[in-house]
């Protein structure tokens, strides 16, 4: 375990540590390009040179790696001097369009140049020219001239990504990003590229104008679009409303997590958001008068609902009731759904799996088949005991009578085609749909409540492995949707129930004491990198 | 502060009070004289009032004078602006309004498909022309008679600006 | 009879169309005049087809856009009351003007009229009856405004109108002690008298102290500049913020019409009324005794084009104050109307005495 | 006429066969070597030497060798550097040329003595015709068994593959050349790991110049004391001199370390062609800082140049007459290093192009004075900060060119013409 002494501050690291993660650990901030923590060392950006004692020249900190005794200065005159020299070398043939780079505000060459550079320009001749605004995939677009050549893209897509559209040709002035022939930067991954580039060479086409980086507001959320629960930032516009098409979310940008997705995210999940801001979204509680969906308000849709229930109930038994929970929920959505309906109603068949027509392939990397966050949270809430098993019911096709059917966030027509889901939804006298976005199911519905999606609510979602991770609330539920769990405490104080939850994490702690596998969990415990349930089996893909 | 003790004459007020009149009357005699003069033809004689008659009589603008917007053009016609946002961010009052669109040029990239300024809002701070890296908003008009009669009106879109 | 009604009435309405003619143009003066003290120029926009008259139109103006304001009254207000107000303070500042002598009696067609709407035996104490009931109006609007600030200006307006009514009260006194009447009309023919033969025997030469006092109290009573806390609108809120249109308009014009009554009054007591040194009904007599004959007609008109420009002097005076000085706060106003100009005016009420009982 | 170690027998006849080369005792050494000596014998002997590396950086050949780990699981490489691309030098080819079985026995000793048994001699891609000689020549000696398996019965094997490079400068850099090598693009790598731990393929690997293992023969054969005693101290044996640009008789001279570089313009390049004064020689390749001509009396070894400024580098001697405009001649240097620039590192891939525009626009005249020392400054930001020396190697010219010969580069500046032939205008 060597010591090393960076700027007079003391550490003692692992063997093989470089100095640029010793530098991290206590807080210095060595500039880079080229070096990411996940890629490979390339050195050739020269940002990170630092010097070391008993060294003639300076060495880079990103492939140095720590010996014991050694001392490190990283704010030394010659220091100083090399890394504005690197900088001046970097800026004399970029463009400086930061007005129309959609980069500037999180750019590190305009970072580095504010810390580090400051000085005039030199250059008297004219700048390269090179290819500019290329698009070279579905979802980026390159820009030759403001490359720095990095090498991070090219190293992304041998390393990670392992589809090597992309590398470096021509040689010196004259070097460039530019794809293999006849390739296409179109993997599941490709958008990472974006968030490694340093510079705004690679920019993200599906962000391209739509809003300066500095408008945005960021919450810590757990993406939706598969079970891996990758960690993501929720990046959403709060404050002018004109830009992006009056979009609220913006972007999603993955967020570091050793253990689940480090530092990457796939493209099915960072371009998954824009149904949150999307026209279909159910912004108030609907009736159906005839063939058409009225609004009402809360209250009388909370009282139709339960009237309903009751009234199921009491010609049928519970026994002709169905609650069709949704693996998009939360674990705190699911929570109170039992309660309400299994415990305090006494309703046993609640089930949330409902098989799909279309078949959903995972990738080796991150990707899985499982297209739901929060499957193995639903498993460990509602099969906790229970054996009701709704496919059965789907599959057998039987022509028996139920009283109403209460459907969360689960578009049947898409899953089970348009047939078998009329004639499922036929078997019910009343259809209670509640959800984020309007679809052909929420159509078929009687009585249609409005739900906040995961970008708008605080909760948790348990991953495949059993990890539970916090999601925060980045924006306002859209009109007058409210999160599921809100909607079902409503039912039930209408229904005569006290549900005085506050927040999602009093009913997180109401969870934690019923639900045996959360046992001990709770929301401090969970932190920002998530936390595992104690002894599970990981669901199968 | 420190303040002079007023002496008994001072304090007394009137002899105060006279010699205020004194001099506002002096003022009142001689700019009456030099007004009737004029009016009687003698024009060579100074004029009593410093005042300008506005509309007729304009001064010059300084140029630094904060006027109303225009936005710059390029030898094309095409608006110099980028849509950075510079000014819309920089904008104190949140008066400007920009929406950027892909101009088919990539040296250009980027353009205003829209540029709303609410002057009803502005409070004519400068800092549009001074966060601009385009040189593409300035404040030389010298229109300082924006008036209308609803809010809406108020608002002055690209075409406006333009000219 | 008839004539005599009709002569009474002509009269009467030459009084209130000149009085009511001179507030108006003092509304245009007062621009016009810090305008010229400011080296500005002054309202002169209002036009009729391109005349403008210097802006003299703008009266028209005014009085035109008051009119077609909207008349607005508090929701909560007295309805009645607060209509009332602006009526009653216009009344009685008006009706002062009936007892004020503007010349000396003429002889027209045989008939003596006395260039008077009436000669009361007792015309100082109506006019100061007139004046204090001026004081219903200040506290009418502020009342029926249902407005705290409006009510607290009209407390306010009211105490300071108390307060140095009592003052023109005291310093009065000695005038009337020296001329030894109350009717206006004694008054001013007292005062063409001359005093050793050379001096006119003006109030302001034998009561010098006395004209001051009665001139500060007196822009005090009318609540000008610099005792016009009333109308701080914008600072301290005075009993009229809740008018508009002509009832605001009628406040002003009282304002402008007690200001002439003042000036009328300050030269009736002080400054000889329409008398004119030297110029008796006869012509002019001259200090070395001589005697330059004018016709009787020619000096009744010069009376009273003398007792004209004497009013409208002091017009433009209380013009010039009020465009000097700043105004007072209120305890200052307070301060000086107790403690200073009233022992002040008592002082000078016994030293009056005490003179006179030397000379008897 | 100095005692020879490499073209001992070339001088008036080219061994191009086995036959004629074993007919002066050649091969002899690497008999000895198999038969007789353990590697770490040869290692020693080597050392003992004084020999440095003759590629340029002048590291002691020895030392290098013992870096190869001894007890390596992985395959070691001996790599020949026949990159020979450094302005001014032309000794590889004389080499390969005159005696090609000297540098395969080289070859085999050194492979044997550092445990490779498969060696890649990677040879510059405009050298065709030697490429072709060395073809034959490997064949020839696969043929003769000093190649292939079991070489001369020792149980030692050896194979030797000839790879062509593609043009590029950079691939002289022993790391570039490796990745080049490995079908790379020519970029250096990072340092460390170094060569010695892992080089080609990830594996053990050492990296020579040809005239370096060509040396080791001589070495071999007449005891590393011979070698050393060649030369002065630490700068051992004799090494290939040459000599271009304004002299009488340019050719490439095998002469001892040490020797005055006046001697060998004077005395064995014939002087200054049509005796025209001298101004300058550039004593090691383009790369090196240039030296005046009052500086010629300095000693050629590695550490008696190092001592003035400049470097003994590849040992191409360029010697420039009174006539020569150094702004055009830096101008030609830089526009070399800016082509040649592997585009890696920045100051080297931004610094060659910018030194190159800025010196294009200073030899027409168009640039401002202060522009001179914002050359220099560019040109130091450019120095230590990279992976591989180019960066230095196209700075240090910069640098001294401008410092020696100010007066040409202002009176460019200033007069829009140079100030060697004023006439003529640019």
């Amino acid at each position: 375990m060597p010591t090393v002494t960076i700027n007079q501050k003391s550490l003692t690291v692992p063997e093989g540590t470089t100095i640029i993660q010793a530098a991290e650990q206590l807080n210095i901030e060595i500039p880079r390009y080229c070096y990411h923590p996940g890629l490979s060392i390339a050195g050739s950006c020269r940002m990170c040179l630092v010097e070391i004692e008993k060294m003639p020249k300076l060495q880079p900190a990103c492939n140095t790696r720590v010996t014991d005794g050694m001392v490190v200065t990283t704010q030394s005159p010659k220091v100083k001097e090399a890394v504005s020299g690197v900088l001046e070398f970097l800026l004399i043939n970029h463009p400086l369009d930061c007005p129309v780079c959609d980069q500037a505000g999180e750019c590190y060459l305009q970072e580095y140049y504010m810390k580090f550079g400051l000085h005039d320009s030199r250059m008297n001749e004219n700048k390269i020219k090179r290819h500019k605004a290329e698009v070279i995939g579905p979802h980026v677009i390159l820009d030759t001239e403001r490359c720095v050549l990095c090498s991070r893209c090219v190293r992304f897509v041998r390393e990670v990504s392992r589809s090597h559209e992309i590398g470096i040709f021509n040689r010196g002035g004259q070097s460039e990003i530019r794809l293999l022939p006849d390739q296409v930067l179109d993997n599941n991954y490709s958008g990472n590229v974006v968030d490694i580039c340093p510079v705004g060479a690679l920019t993200d086409r599906d962000f391209r104008f739509q809003c300066r980086v500095w408008y945005l507001s960021k919450a810590d959320s757990v993406c939706n679009g598969c079970s891996r629960g990758c960690n993501i930032t929720v990046e959403a516009n709060r404050q002018r409303a004109h830009h992006g098409e009056g979009r609220r979310v913006m972007r999603l940008k993955p967020r570091f997590n050793k253990e689940v997705n480090r530092w990457w995210i796939c493209d099915i999940g960072r371009y998954g958001y824009k149904f949150i801001d999307d026209p279909s979204r159910l912004i108030q509680p609907l009736e159906k008068q005839g063939d058409e969906l009225e609004p009402l308000d809360w209250s009388t849709a909370a009282e139709r609902a339960v009237g309903r229930i009751r009234e199921a109930k009491q010609r049928g038994g519970a026994g002709s009731i169905v609650i069709v929970a949704s693996p998009q929920l939360t674990n705190e959505d699911l929570f109170v759904t039992r309660k309400f309906f299994g415990v305090d109603l006494g309703i046993d068949q609640i089930d949330f799996r409902i098989p799909d027509k279309n078949t959903l392939s995972d990738d080796d990397f991150l990707l899985r088949a499982d297209r739901n966050p929060n499957t193995r949270g639903a498993e460990a809430i509602l099969l906790d005991g229970g054996g009701f098993d709704l496919q059965r019911i789907i599959e057998s096709a039987s022509t028996q009578s139920f009283g109403l059917l209460y459907l969360c966030e689960q578009d049947l027509v898409k899953k089970l085609g348009s047939e078998p889901a009329r004639r499922f939804l036929g078997q019910f006298d009343y259809v209670i749909y509640q959800g984020s976005n309007e679809n052909e199911t929420s159509g078929l519905a009687n009585l249609v409540l409005p739900a906040a999606t995961y970008a708008e609510v605080n909760g948790t979602f348990t991953n495949f492995e059993g990890r539970v991770q916090r999601i925060h609330a980045g924006i306002e539920p859209l009109g007058d949707s409210l999160p599921a769990w809100r909607v079902i405490c409503k039912l039930a104080q209408t229904a005569g129930f006290d549900y005085g939850y506050e927040s999602a994490a009093e009913v997180f702690v109401e969870l934690a004491q019923t639900v045996t596998e959360f046992e001990g969990l709770s929301y401090e415990k969970i932190g920002s990198e998530g936390m595992k349930l104690p002894e599970t089996q990981p669901v199968p893909a | 502060m420190n303040r002079r003790d007023l002496n008994f004459a001072e304090r007394l007020y009137l002899s105060e009070v006279f010699k205020g009149l004194w001099l506002t009357s002096g003022h009142f005699f001689s700019n009456m004289k030099k007004h009737l003069a004029r009016q009687l033809g003698f024009t060579r004689i100074e004029k009593g009032a410093v005042t300008f008659q506005y509309p007729e009589e304009r001064r010059p603008f300084s140029p630094r004078y904060r006027s109303r917007h225009r936005l710059t053009q390029r030898e094309d016609g095409s608006p110099r602006c980028v849509a950075c946002m510079m000014c819309e961010t920089a904008c104190p009052a949140r008066c400007i309004y920009i929406v950027a669109g892909e101009h088919p040029d990539p040296n250009i990239e980027k353009y205003p498909a829209r540029f709303d300024i609410d002057l009803g809002v502005c409070v004519f701070c400068g800092f549009c022309v001074e966060a601009c890296p385009e040189d593409a908003i300035r404040m030389d008009t010298g229109i300082v008679e924006i008036a209308a009669y609803s809010r809406k009106e108020m608002i002055y879109h690209i075409e406006d600006l333009l000219q | 009879m008839i004539v005599n009604i009709g002569i009474e009435l002509a009269k009467v309405l030459a009084v209130l169309i000149g009085v009511l003619n001179l507030a108006a143009i003092l509304t245009w003066m007062e621009r016009k005049q810090s305008a010229v003290m400011q080296d500005r120029i002054g309202a002169n926009r209002a036009s009729i087809f391109g005349f403008r008259m210097f802006g003299l139109f703008q009266v028209l103006a005014d009085g035109l856009k008051m009119f077609v304001k909207e008349d607005f009254i508090p929701a909560q207000g007295h309805r009645f009351l607060h209509g009332l107000a602006p009526f009653v303070a216009a009344f009685f500042a008006l009706i002062g003007f009936a007892a004020i002598p503007f010349g000396d009696t003429i002889h027209l067609f045989g008939r003596e009229i006395p260039l008077q709407i009436i000669d009361l035996n007792v015309g100082i104490l109506y006019i100061f009856a007139a004046m204090s009931l001026g004081i219903y109006g200040v506290v009418l609007a502020g009342w029926a405004s249902n407005n705290n600030y409006a009510f607290l200006g009209g407390m306010r307006g009211s105490s300071q109108m108390f307060s140095y009514e009592v003052t023109i009260g005291a310093t009065i006194l000695g005038v009337l002690m020296i001329f030894e009447s109350m009717s206006l009309q004694q008054i001013v023919r007292a005062q063409g008298q001359l005093l050793w033969g050379i001096v006119p025997k003006w109030g302001v030469i034998v009561q010098p102290l006395g004209c001051i006092l009665f001139l500060v109290a007196g822009i005090a009573e009318t609540k000008r500049v610099p005792f016009d806390l009333p109308e701080g609108e914008s600072e301290i809120i005075g009993f009229f913020v809740e008018y508009s249109s002509m009832k605001f308009g009628l406040f002003m014009l009282t304002d402008f019409v007690e200001t002439v009554l003042i000036a009328a009054l300050v030269t009736t007591l002080f400054f000889g009324g329409w008398q004119v040194p030297y110029l008796m009904a006869d012509g002019w007599h001259l200090p070395g005794g001589t005697l330059l004959a004018w016709p009787q007609w020619l000096v009744a008109i010069t009376q009273v084009i003398a007792y004209a420009i004497k009013v409208f002097f002091f017009c433009w005076f209380m013009l010039l104050v009020r465009w000097t000085l700043p105004r007072f706060r209120y305890d200052q106003l307070m301060r000086l109307g107790w403690q200073m100009i009233f022992p002040l005016s008592i002082l000078n009420l016994l030293a009056t005495a005490v003179v006179i009982l030397l000379l008897n | 006429m100095p005692e020879l170690a490499l073209l001992t027998h070339v001088q008036h006849r080219n061994l191009m066969t086995v036959e004629e080369y074993r007919q002066t005792g050649g091969y002899e050494a690497l008999r000895k070597v198999l038969l007789e000596m353990k590697p770490d014998q040869v290692i020693e002997e080597v050392k003992k030497s004084g020999l440095r590396g003759r590629g340029g950086a002048g590291f002691p050949t020895g030392m290098k060798w013992s870096f190869i780990p001894k007890n390596s699981e992985k395959p070691k490489y001996m790599v020949v550097n026949s990159d020979e691309s450094e302005p001014g030098t032309c000794k590889d080819r004389v080499i390969i040329e005159k005696t090609p079985f000297l540098l395969l026995e080289g070859i085999a000793i050194s492979s044997y003595a550092v445990g490779s048994s498969t060696c890649y001699l990677y040879i510059r891609g405009e050298y065709y015709d030697q490429a072709m000689i060395l073809k034959q020549a490997i064949e020839d000696a696969y043929r003769h068994g000093f190649l292939g398996k079991n070489i001369l019965g020792s149980g030692y094997n050896l194979d030797v593959y000839l790879h062509r490079g593609a043009g590029a400068y950079i691939c002289g850099e022993e790391t570039g050349l490796l990745e080049s090598l490995e079908g790379k693009k020519g970029w250096p790598r990072l340092k460390p790991p170094f060569p010695a731990i892992s080089g080609l393929y990830g594996c053990p690997t050492c990296v020579n110049n040809v005239e370096t293992l060509a040396a080791v023969v001589s070495i071999i054969q007449n005891g590393g004391d011979w070698y050393a005693a060649l030369g002065t101290p630490k700068n051992g044996g004799t090494r290939l001199f040459c000599v271009s640009g304004h002299v009488k008789k340019p050719g490439t001279y095998e002469l001892p370390m040490g020797i005055p570089l006046r001697s060998i313009i004077y005395d064995y390049a014939g002087g200054m062609k049509d005796d025209r004064k001298l101004k300058a020689v550039i004593p090691g390749g383009s790369s090196v800082p240039i030296l005046t001509a009052d500086e010629i009396d300095v000693k050629m070894d590695f550490d008696s140049v190092a001592a003035i400024g400049s470097l003994l580098g590849s040992g191409g001697v360029v010697v420039i007459n009174e006539d020569t405009c150094m702004v055009k001649a830096l101008l030609r240097i830089a526009r070399f290093y800016a082509h040649e620039s592997c585009g890696q590192c920045t100051p080297c891939r931004e610094g060659t192009t910018w030194l190159k525009k800025t010196l294009q626009r200073v030899y027409e005249g168009d640039a401002r004075q202060a522009e001179l020392d914002q050359v220099l400054s560019i040109a130091f930001n450019m120095m230590g900060t990279t992976i591989c020396p180019l960066a230095d190697a196209a700075a240090m010219p910069v640098r001294s060119y401008i410092q020696k010969f100010r007066h040409e580069f202002e009176y460019h500046v200033q007069h829009k013409c140079c100030d060697v032939k004023p006439a003529v205008r640019i």
